[in-house]
């Protein structure tokens, strides 16, 4: 049995845990996820701590919290912080099954807890005499000393597989300026530069489109990974109506009869534009 | 001497090995050499029959032992040869008239490109023959027996680029070898029943047989003997066998392989004289046969096919003869000889004319070349005479004796058998009547051939007479010959045995009777086609006319009852095969590949349907593991 | 110990792999220096086989030249050869064969291969090679003398069989040639793993029923002396489950009837050479196997099934003549005539008498030697005309008289026409079946009437008649091709005549056989001696 | 309290994040789900420490941390490379084992 203290610091704690940790599972943005997780191993740092392992716990928030989730945050934000799962279930039964298997799996853990005899527990007083720090570095360096060292390898390793899939090797001298030119103009798709972005900005420039004359949008004056998310701002509907106003204003104001006015047509068909994940396996 | 035995087949097997392999540089001298080496043959037949004359009637049969052939436990099969008065008969008539036909056929295939390979297969022929005639055992005997259809479907098929010969070859092979089917029987048989099928041990022992194998093996004999000597039921290749070259038809479907089942019957006399029924059934096919071929020879205008139907009703008397037992084996072997001069002889005229007439067989478009072929006419009319039984010529004698013979088989029996033969006796002078008529009498009734060029009848040269002249010497003298003293008869004696009937009729009414027939019949044929003028083309004819053209509707029968169910049994098979027994096999891998096809689909290619696959297969374990140890 | 055997295995073994390390290109030099070196390697194995069949005394033992070296210690397992009458006709035939079958096919892999077969600069190595390969794998699967031996070569030869048959056809497919042959390869290929399959359950199981009773060897010999001298009883049920496993990787092999319907599409498919390896001389290892292991090992279970068997064979004897007679293919033809003759094969030696399986002995032999005659020959017509289609060739003798005549010899010797070595084989299995079972030895007899129809309509179709359009064209036979069938020709009629070699060769065997299934011949009901004193003078 | 509750707490939180592989589709969010399991089998680890009186369950989660870290080293890169060529961090869009 434990003290009050730790009971009611153990409730908080569940309850923060499991609220992270479902949290996780059924926020819908990556990054909310990240945050819930994170919530949960706090709570679990503390729950290690209040057990009298305190170097796991410390150790839980240095790596966990503080490394391994800063690695996940980097990464959600290298892919895309707004990216979201959608919603619907593509795999049929798939989610019913898994909830079904969650369930399940739970009960038969609880249960199998339950009929466990888990009623005498010694406590690590004794272990902890001399410190857990030094109780662990004992065990680690005698006992577990052979683990230890294959730990080390597998970081070893890990970190250079880490290097090796996000290397990517060039294998050839990287194109000059020239050899570019030569070869757009060689390719004949897109010889001019690429059309600066928000030409007509209002807004944060860069996801804002350039309007081409006859005011749809050049899809290619926004950056590819913004175009790739699908955050490229749709203006064109707002400055063709300008547009119109405008002709009809000029045509108002030198008397044009409506049939000599231009007409003024709905939003072009973005134009072809040279997606560059092509131009990326081209390379 | 017996030494000489194995010479004597050696002699045209070397030749067919020599001109078949020699190639083009055999081709200006090999039929000389095959023809050389018949002669060689016959001499050292000559020399083998002096021989024997010189041993007294005991000791006349030797064997020669040459190899022991297949040497198996229990199974032996040697190569010996056996030679004893029958076997000479046979070997003598063989090279004889072999040797003239090779000569013959030297001037009748002068212009045949292919005449080395003919002369190969010619000299094949008589090897097979002369092996089927001295073999000691039946399996050699087989060797011969299925050599000599070998050489005939090779002969009958010669001309191969006619689709007709190569089918004629085909059947004739085919139909042979249901025969011979028979004859493998008949030999497993005996092996069962004796542990040999060498002649003497089996027809020394054969008395111990139960009456019932015993006619199993004569009825299997028979059935080989039906399949070579074109008789009922087995007929139907002899007429398309004419396809091949006269000489051909002369040597092989005339005067020699034809008749081999007859000597397959004398030569078993043994066995059929202890199985009566098996007898009987002989006497049967042979009776059949002979009016068979008769209707059959009257009513062909083709003149090869109507010497073939002859020839299939005179190979019914022997056969006839044959069944008799041994009143008849003697006259059976005895008409062979004549109807082996004779026939060949016809036949050999028979080529002479068409030489004379661009290979023209239709008799209907002959007429009145007795004066534009003197020799042929002479030689075919000699043999003509022979073969009605003109009294004093060799068919005469022969047949008269046969018919002699079935009427003292005795009883109800030998009535019918003897008025049979003496109805096909008026036949056979009808139909040759005709055959003499239509050809060499009469106003002339000549076609131009299919190019156009009228036909200008000569007479044959020396090398095609010669040997038709001498054939006919044979069938003049050969029967009185043989008669003469009852020489022939006890010269078989040793090999056949003998026995006198009891004929209801005396010799002489028998005599005056056929005689009488034979007068009938030839009178008719000359009312019919020597009185009246001769159609060019045939007239439709009777019922019974039409059919006889068409060979009483063997082929229809046949074609009916056997190739037809047969070919559709063959489709239907390969349609078993490929759709049945394939489409079974192949069904399953389609089966499986179509479970396999679905069951792909549990395989989503989603990660997290393995890992839900995963979980729950963990669940599953634990919860069965939990359960059994709560259990 | 000699190393007489393991020598004559190992030669064409190691010849393969010198082949297929030969070095690679497509020059004719490169192509002629390799098929030189594939000749050379089998006519050295046909020597040894030549000095096998010397050494080796009719009337000694029944294993003569015998050799053994451990291999899987733990598991009774011997590399152990031996040679007996049967295994020594059927080496001598597989060494007289192959280097033909190689002649035969000398431009077979040859550049400009049919479209979907197997192209590198290796091909003409790789169709020598796995020849060699082939040859190797059978010759041991001929001699060896333990069971687990035997299975492993038994299986390992499909797998060069199977490229051989996949990746070289005759140049006369149809447009979907590529698909046929690999449909071809693969039906092969599992038709027989099945059957090799089913036949390892077996040799596990007589291992282990042996091991039960102290007998844990897969030593042929071994287990033969024990079964004899009654050492080791198997059960009847569990005698019979072995034999079937052993007979139908046997049947499948062989082919029987019904398992057959692999043998017509791999031998249409390949070229003729690998036909001629399939038919004469793999399928030979099935009937082998029958006799040596079925009866040998399980004498009792296979007297139980061998009138079932019988009727199968029998079956198959019919049956494959009717299709051969409907086939429009020459090339499937010839491989339903083998069906027929396997069938023969096959009751002969489940006849059980010494008749009936020194017939199928010779059988084996004979077949391989004629079949493999008319399937060259039909593969050189095939090879000059483009097609296998029987409808397409008419008159074929007008222009090639030397191919038409040889075409004739090979197909008078599969009708088995006496005088030629197939009629004493067939004759002596239809009379040892018949003394045992009349009614069967009656109906195989048909057969021989069909075999003439299926032989004569096809020369019939093919070579006689007006010369067909596409026809006029076929050469006759080169001195090559000459060389090739003039040695089969001559072996057909020299056996046909004078077998007696090859009977003092198998008989001994063949008796042995019979005392282990205690069989004896069914005696003559008035024997010829019993009055005659003696057969024949 | 029972400190057994510590081991209910690890079982929910290990059930939850088993759940979360099973339904998520975002590369990242499955493997914060793995994590959770891992964090989860830590908890137990720990209370099974103090249950015993030795330390060997805290080396052992010690050891699991470490596990994890490399892991998701790995398989941080591992997504990163995919999103580079496939744009896209589902899993159910690397499909490719799929015929």
């Amino acid at each position: 049995m434990t003290s009050t203290g730790e009971a009611v610091q153990f409730w908080v704690l569940a309850v923060i845990a499991v609220g992270g940790a479902l949290g996780m599972l059924l926020m819908k943005k990556a990054v909310h996820s990240a945050l819930c997780l994170a919530a949960t191993m706090l709570a679990l740092a503390v729950c290690y701590m209040a057990q009298g392992a305190v170097f796991l716990g410390v150790v839980q928030i240095v790596v966990y919290t503080g490394a391994i989730m800063m690695l996940f945050l980097f990464v959600v934000m290298l892919v895309g912080v707004s990216s979201a799962d959608s919603l619907k279930e593509q795999l049929r039964g798939q989610r019913i099954a898994a909830v079904l298997c969650g369930l399940g799996f739970g009960v038969l853990l609880v249960a199998g807890l339950a009929n466990a005899h888990l009623r005498n527990f010694t406590g690590l007083s004794e272990a902890n005499a001399e410190g857990n720090v030094q109780g662990l570095a004992r065990l680690v360096f005698t006992k577990y000393v052979w683990a230890f060292e294959v730990t080390g390898a597998l970081l070893i390793t890990a970190a250079v597989g880490a290097m090796v899939l996000t290397h990517r090797e060039k294998v050839r001298a990287p194109l000059t300026q020239r050899q570019l030119a030569a070869q757009r103009v060689r390719d004949n798709i897109q010889v001019p530069p690429l059309p600066a972005p928000g030409v007509y900005a209002r807004h944060n420039a860069v996801d804002v489109p350039a309007l081409l004359p006859d005011g749809t949008v050049a899809e290619d004056s926004v950056m590819g990974t913004l175009r790739e998310r699908g955050q490229v701002r749709d203006v064109s509907q707002e400055m063709l109506q300008r547009m119109a106003e405008l002709e009809e204003t000029t045509a108002d104001w030198l008397g044009r009869p409506s049939s000599a006015r231009p007409q003024v047509t709905g939003p072009r068909q973005a134009l072809e534009t040279v997606p560059t994940k092509d131009k990326e396996e081209a390379e | 001497m017996n030494s000489l035995i194995p010479l004597l087949v050696a002699a045209p097997l070397a030749g067919a090995a020599l001109l078949l392999l020699g190639g083009r540089a055999l081709d200006r001298l090999g039929h000389w050499i095959a023809t050389a080496l018949a002669a060689l043959s016959f001499a050292l037949g000559l020399a083998l029959f002096a021989d024997m004359l010189g041993r007294d009637a005991e000791h006349r049969a030797v064997t020669e032992q040459l190899y022991s052939w297949i040497p198996v436990d229990g199974f032996r099969a040697d190569v010996a040869f056996q030679l004893d008065q029958l076997s000479i008969t046979f070997v003598l008539l063989i090279t004889g008239v072999g040797t003239l036909i090779h000569l013959y056929s030297v001037g009748y295939m002068a212009h045949d490109e292919r005449r080395r390979r003919f002369f190969a297969y010619l000299n094949l022929f008589l090897a097979a023959m002369l092996v089927l005639v001295l073999a000691d055992n039946y399996l050699l005997l087989y060797v011969g027996w299925e050599g000599v259809g070998l050489a005939s479907f090779l002969l009958i098929g010669f001309w191969q680029h006619k689709p007709s010969a190569a089918t004629a070859a085909k059947k004739a092979f085919v139909v042979n070898r249901v025969g011979d089917m028979g004859l493998s029987i008949a030999i497993m048989l005996m092996f069962v029943e004796f542990g040999s099928f060498a002649f003497q041990p089996v027809f020394a022992t054969a008395g111990d047989a139960s009456e019932g194998k015993l006619t199993a093996i004569g009825l299997m004999l028979l059935l080989a003997a039906c399949g070579k000597s074109a008789q009922v039921p087995l007929q139907s290749w002899l007429g398309d066998a004419m396809e091949g070259p006269t000489p051909v038809s002369a040597l092989i479907h005339a005067a020699t392989m034809v008749t081999a089942g007859v000597y397959l019957i004398v030569r078993s006399g043994a066995i059929f004289n202890l199985a009566p029924d098996a007898q009987t059934a002989v006497v049967v096919v042979g009776a059949v046969t002979l009016l068979f071929g008769a209707v059959v020879g009257c009513a062909k205008d083709d003149i090869k096919k109507a010497l073939a139907g002859s020839t299939m009703s005179q190979i019914g008397y022997m056969i006839m003869a044959a069944g008799l037992g041994p009143i008849g084996y003697a006259f059976a072997i005895m008409h062979l000889v004549t109807h082996g001069f004779f026939k060949a002889g016809m036949f050999l005229g028979a080529g002479s004319v068409m030489h004379g007439m661009n290979d023209e067989v239709n008799m209907r478009h002959y007429g009145g070349l007795r004066t534009y072929m003197p020799v042929t006419f002479a030689t075919f009319g000699l043999g003509y005479l022979a073969i009605i039984g003109f009294p004093g010529l060799s068919g005469f004698f022969s047949k008269d004796k046969i018919i002699e013979a079935a009427f003292a088989k005795g009883g109800t029996e030998g009535w019918i058998l003897g008025l049979c033969a003496l109805l096909g006796a008026a036949i056979t002078a009808f139909y040759m009547t005709r055959v003499m008529v239509l050809t060499f009498f009469g106003e002339k009734r000549w076609q131009p051939d299919a190019d156009g060029n009228e036909p200008h009848p000569h007479e044959s040269p020396k090398s095609m007479t010669v040997p038709m002249v001498v054939l006919a010497f044979g069938s003049v003298f050969a029967g009185g010959l043989f008669i003469y003293g009852n020489s022939f008869l006890h010269w078989l004696e040793p090999v056949t045995g003998h026995a006198e009937g009891d004929s209801p009729l005396s010799a002489w009414t028998v005599t005056g009777l056929a005689t009488v027939c034979m007068l009938a019949g030839a009178a008719l044929a000359w009312q019919m086609y020597g009185r009246n003028p001769v159609p060019v083309k045939a007239p439709v004819g009777s019922l019974l006319t039409r059919a006889a053209r068409r060979d009483l509707l063997q082929d229809d029968f046949n074609h009916a009852v056997l190739v037809r169910p047969g070919s559709a049994l063959a489709a239907t098979l390969v349609w078993f095969d490929s759709r049945g027994l394939d489409g079974l096999v192949n069904g399953l891998a389609a089966a499986i590949g179509g479970i396999s096809g679905r069951l792909r689909r549990i395989q989503t290619g989603y990660v997290r349907t393995y890992a839900l696959s995963m979980f729950g297969g963990t669940l599953v374990l634990v919860a069965s593991t939990l359960l059994m140890r709560s259990v | 110990m000699s190393y007489l055997l393991s020598a004559t295995c190992a030669v064409p073994a190691a010849g393969a792999v010198l082949t297929a390390a030969l070095p690679a290109g497509t020059s004719e030099a490169r192509r002629r220096t390799t098929k030189t070196v594939a000749l050379a390697v089998s006519v050295l194995t046909l020597g040894l086989a030549a000095a096998i069949a010397v050494a080796f005394e009719p009337g000694g033992a029944r294993y003569q030249l015998t050799e053994s070296h451990s291999w899987i210690r733990s598991f009774g397992i011997s590399f152990s050869l031996g040679a007996d009458g049967i295994g020594t006709a059927l080496v001598l035939l597989t060494a007289v064969l192959v280097p033909l079958v190689m002649l035969a096919g000398w431009h077979d892999a040859d550049p400009a291969a049919p479209e979907g077969s197997f192209e590198s600069k290796r091909r003409t190595q790789a169709f020598f090679a796995l020849i060699l390969a082939v040859e190797a794998m059978v010759l041991v699967s001929f001699l060896a003398t333990d069971v687990f031996v035997f299975y492993v070569f038994f299986e390992a030869m499909l797998i060069p069989m199977y490229f051989l048959i996949g990746g070289f056809g005759d140049r006369a497919g149809g447009p979907d040639a590529d698909r046929q042959r690999s449909y071809a390869a693969v039906k092969f290929l599992l038709y027989n793993l099945l059957g090799g399959l089913v036949m390892l359950a077996a040799v596990i199981g007589l291992y282990v029923v042996a091991g039960d009773q102290g007998q844990a060897t897969f030593s042929l010999t071994a287990l033969t002396d024990a079964i004899s001298s009654g050492k080791l009883v198997i059960d009847p049920n569990a005698q019979r489950a072995l034999f079937l496993g052993f007979f139908f990787a046997f049947a499948v092999k062989a082919p029987m009837w019904p398992l057959h319907t692999w043998l017509p599409n791999a031998m249409g498919e390949s070229t003729a050479g690998t036909a001629v390896l399939i038919t004469a001389v793999v399928d030979k290892v099935g009937t082998f196997a029958m006799l040596r292991f079925c009866l040998g090992l399980f004498p009792d279970a296979s007297k139980t099934f061998a009138p079932v068997i019988m009727v199968l064979a029998l079956i198959g004897i019919v049956y494959g003549a009717l299709v051969a007679i409907g086939q429009k293919d020459i090339k499937r033809l010839v491989a339903y005539a083998s069906i027929s003759h396997f069938g023969f094969i096959i009751l002969g030696v489940f006849a059980m008498t010494s008749q009936g399986q020194s017939g199928a002995t010779l059988y084996m032999v004979n077949h391989g030697i004629s079949t493999a005659a008319w399937m060259l020959v039909a593969g050189f017509l095939i090879s000059r005309r483009g097609s296998r289609l029987i409808a397409d060739y008419g008159g074929v003798q007008k222009v090639a008289p030397v191919l038409a005549g040889t075409f004739l010899i090979g197909g008078l010797a599969t009708l088995s026409l006496p005088g030629m070595a197939p009629f004493v084989s067939e004759f002596l299995v239809l009379v040892g079946t018949f003394s045992r079972y009349p009614a069967i030895g009656i109906v195989a007899t048909f057969g021989i009437v069909l075999a003439a129809l299926y032989a004569l309509l096809l020369y019939q179709r093919t070579m006689t008649g007006p010369v067909k359009a596409g026809v006029e064209g076929v050469r006759d036979l080169k001195v090559r091709e000459l060389a090739v069938v003039a040695p089969l020709v001559a072996l057909t009629l020299l056996l046909g005549v004078y077998p007696k070699p090859l009977t003092d060769l198998v008989n001994p065997a063949v008796n042995d056989t019979l005392s282990q299934v205690h069989r004896t011949d069914p005696a003559p009901a008035h024997p010829v001696a019993a009055t005659n004193g003696g057969e024949q003078k | 309290m029972n400190p057994a509750n510590y081991l209910y707490l690890a079982a929910l939180l290990f059930t939850i994040g088993a759940s979360g592989v099973l339904l998520r589709r975002n590369a990242i969010v499955l493997f914060m789900c793995v994590e959770l399991m891992l964090n989860a089998s830590n908890l137990a680890l720990v209370t099974f420490s103090r249950m015993h009186g030795n330390l060997d369950g805290q080396i052992l989660a010690f050891f699991t941390m470490v596990v994890a870290a490399a892991e998701v080293v790995v398989g941080l890169a591992i997504i990163v490379s995919i999103f580079r060529t496939r744009h896209s961090a589902s899993v159910d869009d690397s499909n490719l084992m799929k015929l």
